[in-house]
C-alpha cells in the first residue's frame, strides 16, 4: 500500500481549517442574535467535512465506509429531532404541562 | 459440498480437548470457548435475577407486606430488572449462541477480532462483578429505569455503583456489535452472499446495528446519572433549571432498541428452528430478512411510547404513536412468515420444536398487547400498571427465554458432542409454557383492573389473581431447573451426537460435533442458498 | 381469599369511550391471534413427520400472499391509532370551564386543595356530572395520578405544573393509586376519590371547615409576603399590574411573547428575573425561591387567577369555576411550558 | 511479535486484504459509537440551549476566546503531524513516521496544558460547578448548567486525548522498532482514523461553548 494522499494535500487541508477557525471567531464577534449558534456550528460542519474528508480519506473509502458515516450521523439527527420536537411542541394545546 | 465430515474419535481433538486446563479457557480466543464462558455466565445471573423474581412473587402473595419490607421489596425488583435485563437478556442469545455459531454459519475460522471477543467478555464479567458488589453493599432502589431525579437526589442506595455495573457491561455490548457487524461483512466464505446467509445471522446482524448505536447513549446518561449525583449539579433535576423528561427521553432512546436487542436474536433462532424441523425453507426468506433489519431502524424511532403520560407534548406522542404501529408490521411479517413455513412441512415435534412453536403463540399474544401500549387512548390507563410488566414478560420471557432454551437445545449437540434426554426435555417445555402463562396472563387481567406496578402491597381484591401468578412462577421456576440439571447429566453421560442429528442445512452441521478449533477442516466454498433442502437431499438422505 | 374481579369500574365519561376501544382490540387481537395457534396446532398435527427421511416439498414464498399480510395489518394498526389518538386528546384536553382543584404531590401523600379553601390529604370529593381539572406539582420526585375507575393518568413532575381532568358519572368510591415509582412507601401513596351527587357534594364542601377560599388565602399571603407593596391594583405601582393579567400575552424583551398561565406565574414568583419583560428591564423583583411552598404558590396563583380578566373582584362565592380561557401559547417552550431562566439561591 | 510479516495475517483472516478491511471498518463503526456517545451530550445541550439561550450565551461570555481559538489550532496540528507520520509509514519511512507521533504526542500534551489552565480559570473565577460555583447573574442557574456541559463535555473530550496520547507513543515505539512496512501499518491507520475523530469532536465543542458569547 502506497500513500493515498499526497502531502501537499495534507498541508492544504491544514491551512483551511485555521482560515475557517479564523472566520468562526470574527464572525463571532457580529451580533447575529440567533443565527450566530447557527454559523459557528456550520463552519463547524465544514471543518468536520474537511478532516474527514481529506485527514481521515473517507472520499477514497468503500462505499460499506460510507454507509457506516452517514447512519452515525442519521441517527444523530434521530435523536435529536425527535427529542426537539417534543421540546418544541409542549405548549401548542395552550394549557400546562402537555 | 467439499467438506468432508469426519466421525469424532477420541483421536481427532476438537475445541474442547484441543487444550486443556483453566487458562487454556480464561485465555483463550476461541469464539466457541468465549461463548461457552459467557453461557456459564448469564445462567448464573438468570438464577440470581430468577431468586429476586420468586422473592418478589411470595411476598406478593398476600395484600399486606410481609414477607419483606417496602424498602426491600423495592430493592428486589431493581436489582431483578437490572440484573435480567443487562447480565441476562441482552447477552443471552447473542453473546452464547450468537458467539458460537455465527463464524461457523458464515464458514469462518473466528470473529474479525478474537482478542477483543475476550475482552468484551471480562468487561461484561467485571461490570456484572461492580454490580453485584453494589447489591450486596446495600442494593440499589430506583427501578431498573433510574428515573430522576429519585435516583439523583432522593435514593439512598447504591445507585452509582449499579449505573457503574451497567456503564462497564455496556461496552461489552458494544464490542460485541461491533465485532459481528465486522465479521459478518468481512468473514464471509467465499460464495457466501448476503442473499444466502442463514435468518440467525441476518437478525443478529441487525441486533448489532442496535448495540453500536443505541449503547452509548446508555452510558453517557448514566455517566450523567452519576455525575449529577457524585457532584450534586442539576443536569435533569430542576435545581437548575433542568428537565427530568429529558432522561426519560435519553433513557428510553437506548432502552426500546434495548428491547429489540432481545427479542432480535430470539427471532434469529426461532427461524433456524422453524426451518430444521419443518425441513423446509423460511416462507418469503427476503421478506424475513429485510423485517429484522427494519424492526432495528424503526425500532429506534419509537421511544416516546414509554411517555405518553411523562408530561410530554400530545403532538410528539402522537409521532411516537405511529411509529410504534410502524414496527409492529414487520413483527407480523415474521410470525405469518414461520407459521406459512409449518404448511406442507415435515414437522418433527422434537423438544426445540416445542419451544418454537410456544414462542410462536407468546409472541403473538407479547406483539399484540403491545398494540394496546401503542394505542394513545388506552395507554393513559394501562402504563405504569400489570398489563405492561406481562406485556414485557410475554416478549423477553416467553419470547427470549423460550427461544434461547430451543436454540440451546437445538445447538446442545454440537456444542456439547452429545445428545440431551428428549422425554425429560419436552416435559420441561411443556412446564415452562404452562408456568409461564399462569405466571404472567393474570399479569393483563392485574392490570387492566388498575393495579399499578412496582407496590409491594396493593388492595385485597388483587389478591386473587397475584396468588395465581405466585403460583405460576413456583411452576415457572421448576421448569428452569430442568434443563440445568440434564444439560449437565448430558455433559458427561448423554449419547454420542452426529455431526448433524437433525439433517438440518447450515454450514455449522457441516463439521464434527464438537467442532474442531478452527472450526472447518477446509474453507467451505457456499454455492447455494440458505436452507435449501432440495440442493442437498443426497448429502441428508432425504427423499 | 378475596373475590375475584375480572371488570375494573367504569364511572367517567371517557372510561366508556376507552372501553370500547379497548374491548374493540381484544376482539381484533383474539380473532388473528387464535387464527394463528389454530393454523399452527393444525399444521403441526396435519404435516407431522411420517418418515425419518422425508422430504416435503420446498416453497420459495409468495410475494402477493406476504405484502397481503404486510398492507392488511398496516391499515388495521392505522385504524387504531387514529382511534386511540383521538381518545388521547379527548383525555388530555380538559373542557375550558372545569373546576378546579390544585394537587401537590410530596413522597409519599397527595395534598388537595379546592378553590373555596378545604383541604384534603389521599382523598378527592368530586361531583358528578361536572368536569374536574387537576392542577398537579411534585414537591420531590416524579409521582402519578392515576384514578383506574376513571381512566385517567397523568405524572405529576416536580417544578412544573401538569394537568389531568375528568368527569365522573357514577356516585362511588374509587381508588387513587400513585403510578409512578416514588420511593420506599410509594405502594402506600394511595387513597380514595369519592364521587358524589352534586347536591351531597354541596353539602360537604359546606360542611368541610374552610378557612376562606384559596383566592382569599392566597390574597393574604400576597400581602404577607410584601408583594401588593410594589404591585398596586391600580397601575401606579413600580412593577406590573397584576389585576387582568392572568391569561393575557406577555411580551418579553426580545419581542417573544409568553401566556401568563399557572406555569408562568408560578416561574415569574421563583425566578422573576428571568426573562425581562418589556418595560421592567431591571426587574427589582426579589426571589421567593425557597420561601414559599408549593401550597402557598398555588394560593398565590389561584389569587392572581380570581383578579384575572372578568373579575371584578375576589370571588367569594363557593364557586371555583374559573371562567378563564386559557389563551394559546405560542413559540419556545420550557420543560414546564414556559421559558424559565432564573437566578435562584443556592440551597447549600 | 514485532515482525510486520507475521502480523500482517493473523489466524482469523483469510488474505491480508480481509485484515486491513476489517480493521479500519472496526474502527470506523467504533466512530460510529463515539459519535451517539457525543451526540448524547450535544442533544442535552441542545435542548437546554433552546430553552434558556440567555443563561447559556452568558455563561459563554466568560469563555477565554484566546486560549480556546490557540487549543483548536494546536489540535488541527497535531492532526496534521499524524496524517504525515501516516503519509511516511506507508511510504516505509519508519524513522520521520515515529518521529512524527512522537511530535503529535507533544503537540496533544500542549493542548492538554492549555485545556487544564483554563479548567484553572474556570476554578478560579468560581465558574466551576457544584460547590464551587458563584454569580449573581439573574441566570445563575441557567450559566451553572452552561459550565456542567462545558466541563462534562471537554472532560470527556480530554480522557478521549489523554488515551489517544497514550496510544500515539505506544504506536511511536513500534513504528521506531520496525513493527510496520509500507505493506502493513494498518492499526496506524486506525489510529489515525481515532485521533482525527477526537480533533472534529472538539471542532464542534469550540463552535457550541466559546462563539455565543463573543458579541456581547
Amino acid at each position: 500500500m502506497g500513500p493515498v494522499v499526497s502531502a501537499k494535500q495534507y498541508v492544504l487541508t491544514f491551512a483551511a481549517l485555521l482560515a475557517l477557525t479564523l472566520s468562526t471567531v470574527l464572525i463571532g464577534f457580529l451580533d447575529l442574535g440567533w443565527g450566530s449558534m447557527f454559523v459557528a456550528v456550520a463552519i463547524a460542519l465544514a471543518k468536520a467535512t474537511l478532516i474527514a474528508c481529506f485527514f481521515m480519506h473517507a472520499l477514497l473509502e468503500r462505499k460499506l465506509v460510507k454507509l457506516v458515516i452517514a447512519g452515525a450521523i442519521l441517527w444523530f439527527l434521530i435523536l435529536v429531532t425527535l427529542t426537539v420536537g417534543d421540546y418544541l411542541t409542549r405548549g401548542w394545546l395552550g394549557f400546562g404541562g402537555k | 459440498m467439499s467438506t468432508v465430515v469426519k466421525i469424532p474419535t477420541a483421536e481427532t481433538p476438537n475445541y474442547l480437548t484441543e487444550e486443556r486446563g483453566i487458562l487454556s479457557w480464561l485465555l483463550t480466543t476461541d469464539h466457541k470457548r468465549i461463548g461457552l464462558l459467557y453461557l456459564a455466565s448469564v445462567t448464573f445471573f438468570f438464577f440470581i435475577g430468577g431468586i429476586f423474581a420468586l422473592l418478589m412473587r411470595l411476598e406478593l402473595a398476600t395484600p399486606e407486606t410481609d414477607l419483606v419490607s417496602p424498602h426491600t421489596y423495592n430493592e428486589l425488583f431493581s436489582m431483578h430488572g437490572i440484573i435480567m435485563v443487562w447480565f441476562f437478556l441482552i447477552p443471552s442469545i447473542p453473546n452464547t449462541l450468537g458467539n458460537f455459531l455465527i463464524p461457523m454459519m458464515i464458514g469462518a475460522k473466528d470473529l474479525a477480532y478474537p482478542k477483543l471477543n475476550l475482552a468484551s467478555w471480562y468487561i461484561y464479567m467485571f461490570g456484572g462483578i461492580v454490580a453485584l458488589y453494589s447489591m450486596a453493599r446495600g442494593g440499589v432502589d430506583t427501578g431498573w429505569t433510574f428515573y430522576t431525579p429519585f435516583s439523583t437526589i432522593y435514593s439512598n442506595t447504591y445507585v452509582v455503583g449499579a449505573a457503574l455495573g451497567i456503564f462497564i457491561s455496556g461496552f461489552a455490548s458494544i464490542l460485541t456489535g461491533l465485532n459481528f457487524i465486522a465479521t459478518i461483512h468481512c468473514m464471509r466464505a467465499p460464495g457466501l452472499t448476503w442473499f444466502k446467509l442463514p435468518l440467525f445471522v441476518w437478525s443478529h446482524y441487525a441486533t448489532s446495528i442496535i448495540f453500536v448505536l443505541a449503547t452509548p447513549i446508555l452510558a453517557v446518561v448514566l455517566l450523567m446519572i452519576a455525575v449529577e449525583r457524585i457532584f450534586q449539579v442539576g443536569i435533569f433535576s430542576a435545581s437548575l433549571g433542568g428537565d427530568p423528561v429529558l432522561f426519560q427521553h435519553m433513557f428510553w432512546f437506548y432502552s426500546h432498541p434495548a428491547v429489540y436487542i432481545m427479542v432480535l436474536p430470539g427471532m434469529a433462532v426461532i427461524s433456524e428452528l422453524v426451518a430444521a424441523f419443518s425441513r423446509k425453507r423460511i416462507f418469503g426468506y427476503t421478506f424475513v430478512a429485510y423485517a429484522s433489519v427494519s424492526i432495528a431502524v424503526i425500532g429506534f424511532l419509537v421511544w416516546g411510547h414509554h411517555m405518553f403520560v411523562a408530561g410530554t407534548s400530545v403532538y410528539s406522542a402522537m409521532y411516537f404513536s405511529l411509529l410504534s404501529y410502524a414496527v409492529a408490521v414487520p413483527s407480523a411479517i415474521k410470525v405469518f412468515n414461520w407459521t406459512a413455513t409449518l404448511y406442507k412441512g415435515s414437522i418433527s415435534w422434537d423438544t426445540p420444536m416445542l419451544y418454537a412453536i410456544g414462542f410462536i403463540g407468546l409472541f403473538t399474544i407479547g406483539g399484540m398487547t403491545g398494540l394496546f401500549l401503542a394505542a394513545l387512548g388506552v395507554d393513559v390507563h394501562v402504563t405504569d400498571t400489570y398489563f405492561v410488566v406481562a406485556h414485557f414478560h410475554y416478549i423477553m420471557v416467553g419470547g427470549t427465554i423460550m427461544a434461547f432454551l430451543g436454540g440451546m437445545h437445538y445447538w446442545w449437540p454440537k456444542i456439547s458432542g452429545r445428545m440431551y434426554p428428549e422425554g425429560i426435555s419436552k416435559l420441561s417445555a411443556l412446564t415452562v409454557f404452562l408456568g409461564f402463562n399462569l405466571t404472567f396472563f393474570p399479569q393483563f387481567v392485574l392490570g387492566y383492573l388498575g393495579m399499578p406496578r412496582r407496590y409491594a402491597a396493593y388492595p385485597p381484591e388483587f389478591q386473587t389473581l397475584h396468588v395465581l401468578s405466585t403460583a405460576g412462577a413456583t411452576i415457572l421456576g421448576a421448569g428452569y431447573l430442568m434443563p440445568l440439571i440434564y444439560f449437565f447429566w448430558s455433559w458427561h453421560y448423554g449419547p454420542i451426537a452426529p455431526p448433524n442429528p437433525w439433517r438440518a442445512t447450515g454450514l455449522e452441521w457441516r463439521t464434527p460435533s464438537p467442532p474442531p478449533k478452527h472450526n472447518f477442516e477446509v474453507t467451505p466454498v457456499v454455492t447455494q442458498k440458505a436452507y435449501d433442502y432440495d440442493a442437498m437431499k443426497e448429502e441428508l438422505g432425504l427423499v | 381469599m378475596n373475590s375475584l374481579q375480572l371488570l375494573p369500574q367504569t364511572a367517567s365519561t371517557v372510561a366508556t369511550e376507552w372501553n370500547w376501544l379497548f374491548w374493540m382490540l381484544v376482539a381484533v387481537c383474539f380473532l388473528v391471534a387464535s387464527g394463528i395457534a389454530i393454523v399452527l396446532v393444525y399444521w403441526a398435527f396435519r404435516y407431522h413427520r411420517k418418515s425419518e427421511n422425508e422430504l416435503p416439498p420446498q416453497i420459495e414464498g409468495n410475494i402477493k400472499i406476504e405484502a397481503t399480510w404486510s398492507i392488511i395489518p398496516f391499515v388495521i394498526f392505522l385504524g387504531m391509532f387514529g382511534w386511540g389518538a383521538h381518545l388521547y386528546v379527548r383525555i388530555e384536553k380538559p373542557p375550558v370551564n372545569a373546576r378546579e382543584i390544585y394537587v401537590v404531590a410530596k413522597q409519599w401523600m397527595w395534598k388537595l386543595q379546592y378553590q373555596t379553601g378545604q383541604r384534603e390529604i389521599n382523598t378527592l370529593h368530586v361531583p358528578i356530572g361536572e368536569p374536574i381539572r387537576l392542577v398537579m406539582t411534585s414537591q420531590d420526585v416524579i409521582h402519578s395520578f392515576f384514578i383506574p375507575a376513571f381512566r385517567v393518568k397523568q405524572d405529576v413532575l416536580p417544578d412544573r405544573y401538569t394537568t389531568l381532568w375528568f368527569e365522573a358519572t357514577k356516585p362511588g368510591k374509587y381508588h387513587l393509586f400513585c403510578a409512578e415509582y416514588c420511593g420506599t412507601k410509594h405502594s402506600g401513596m394511595i387513597g380514595w376519590v369519592y364521587a358524589m351527587e352534586p347536591q351531597d357534594f354541596q353539602r360537604w364542601l359546606e360542611e368541610g371547615g374552610s378557612e376562606g377560599s384559596l383566592a382569599s388565602t392566597g390574597e393574604k399571603l400576597f400581602h404577607q409576603f410584601g408583594c401588593a407593596n410594589c404591585h398596586h391594583f391600580d397601575a401606579s405601582g413600580r412593577c406590573p399590574l397584576l389585576t387582568g393579567l392572568y391569561g393575557t400575552e406577555v411580551h418579553l424583551i426580545g419581542g417573544k411573547t409568553v401566556v401568563a398561565d399557572e406555569t408562568y406565574i408560578r416561574e415569574k414568583i421563583l425566578h422573576p428575573r428571568g426573562q425581562p419583560i418589556e418595560g421592567y428591564l431591571e426587574s427589582v423583583m426579589p426571589t421567593f425561591a425557597g420561601q414559599v411552598s408549593e401550597e402557598q404558590l398555588l394560593a398565590l396563583v389561584s389569587f392572581i387567577k380570581a383578579i384575572g380578566p372578568g373579575a371584578a373582584a375576589l370571588p367569594r362565592s363557593s364557586s371555583g369555576t374559573s371562567n378563564v380561557q386559557f389563551g394559546q401559547q405560542k413559540g419556545i417552550a420550557g420543560p414546564g411550558a414556559t421559558s424559565i431562566s432564573g437566578s435562584r439561591p443556592k440551597d447549600r | 511479535m514485532s515482525n510486520p510479516q507475521q502480523l500482517m495475517l493473523r489466524e482469523q483472516y483469510g488474505t491480508p486484504e480481509q485484515q486491513r478491511e476489517s480493521v479500519t471498518f472496526g474502527m470506523w463503526i467504533f466512530l460510529a459509537t463515539e459519535v451517539m456517545f457525543f451526540g448524547g451530550l450535544f442533544m442535552a445541550f441542545t435542548v437546554y440551549r433552546v430553552l434558556y439561550p440567555l443563561g447559556f450565551d452568558e455563561g459563554s461570555k466568560d469563555m477565554s476566546i484566546v486560549l480556546g481559538s490557540i487549543n483548536t489550532a494546536v489540535l488541527i496540528t497535531s492532526s496534521l503531524t499524524m496524517a504525515l507520520a501516516i503519509h511516511s509509514a506507508s511510504m516505509a519511512k519508519l524513522k520521520r513516521a515515529s518521529f512524527l507521533l512522537l511530535t503529535t504526542a507533544f503537540i496533544g500534551l500542549v493542548f492538554l496544558a492549555i485545556k487544564f489552565t483554563e479548567y484553572y480559570q474556570h476554578y478560579e473565577a468560581h465558574k466551576a460547578p457544584g460547590v464551587w460555583f458563584e454569580s449573581s447573574s439573574p441566570h445563575a442557574n441557567a450559566m451553572e448548567l452552561f459550565y456542567v456541559f462545558y466541563f462534562a463535555m471537554t472532560g470527556l473530550h480530554a480522557i478521549h486525548m489523554i488515551i489517544g496520547i497514550t496510544l500515539v507513543v505506544i504506536f511511536a515505539v513500534r513504528a521506531y522498532c520496525g513493527s510496520f512496512n509500507s505493506e502493513y501499518h494498518t492499526p496506524l491507520e486506525a489510529l489515525g482514523l481515532y485521533w482525527h475523530f477526537v480533533d472534529i469532536v472538539w471542532v464542534f465543542l469550540f463552535a457550541i461553548f466559546y462563539i455565543s458569547g463573543l458579541h456581547t
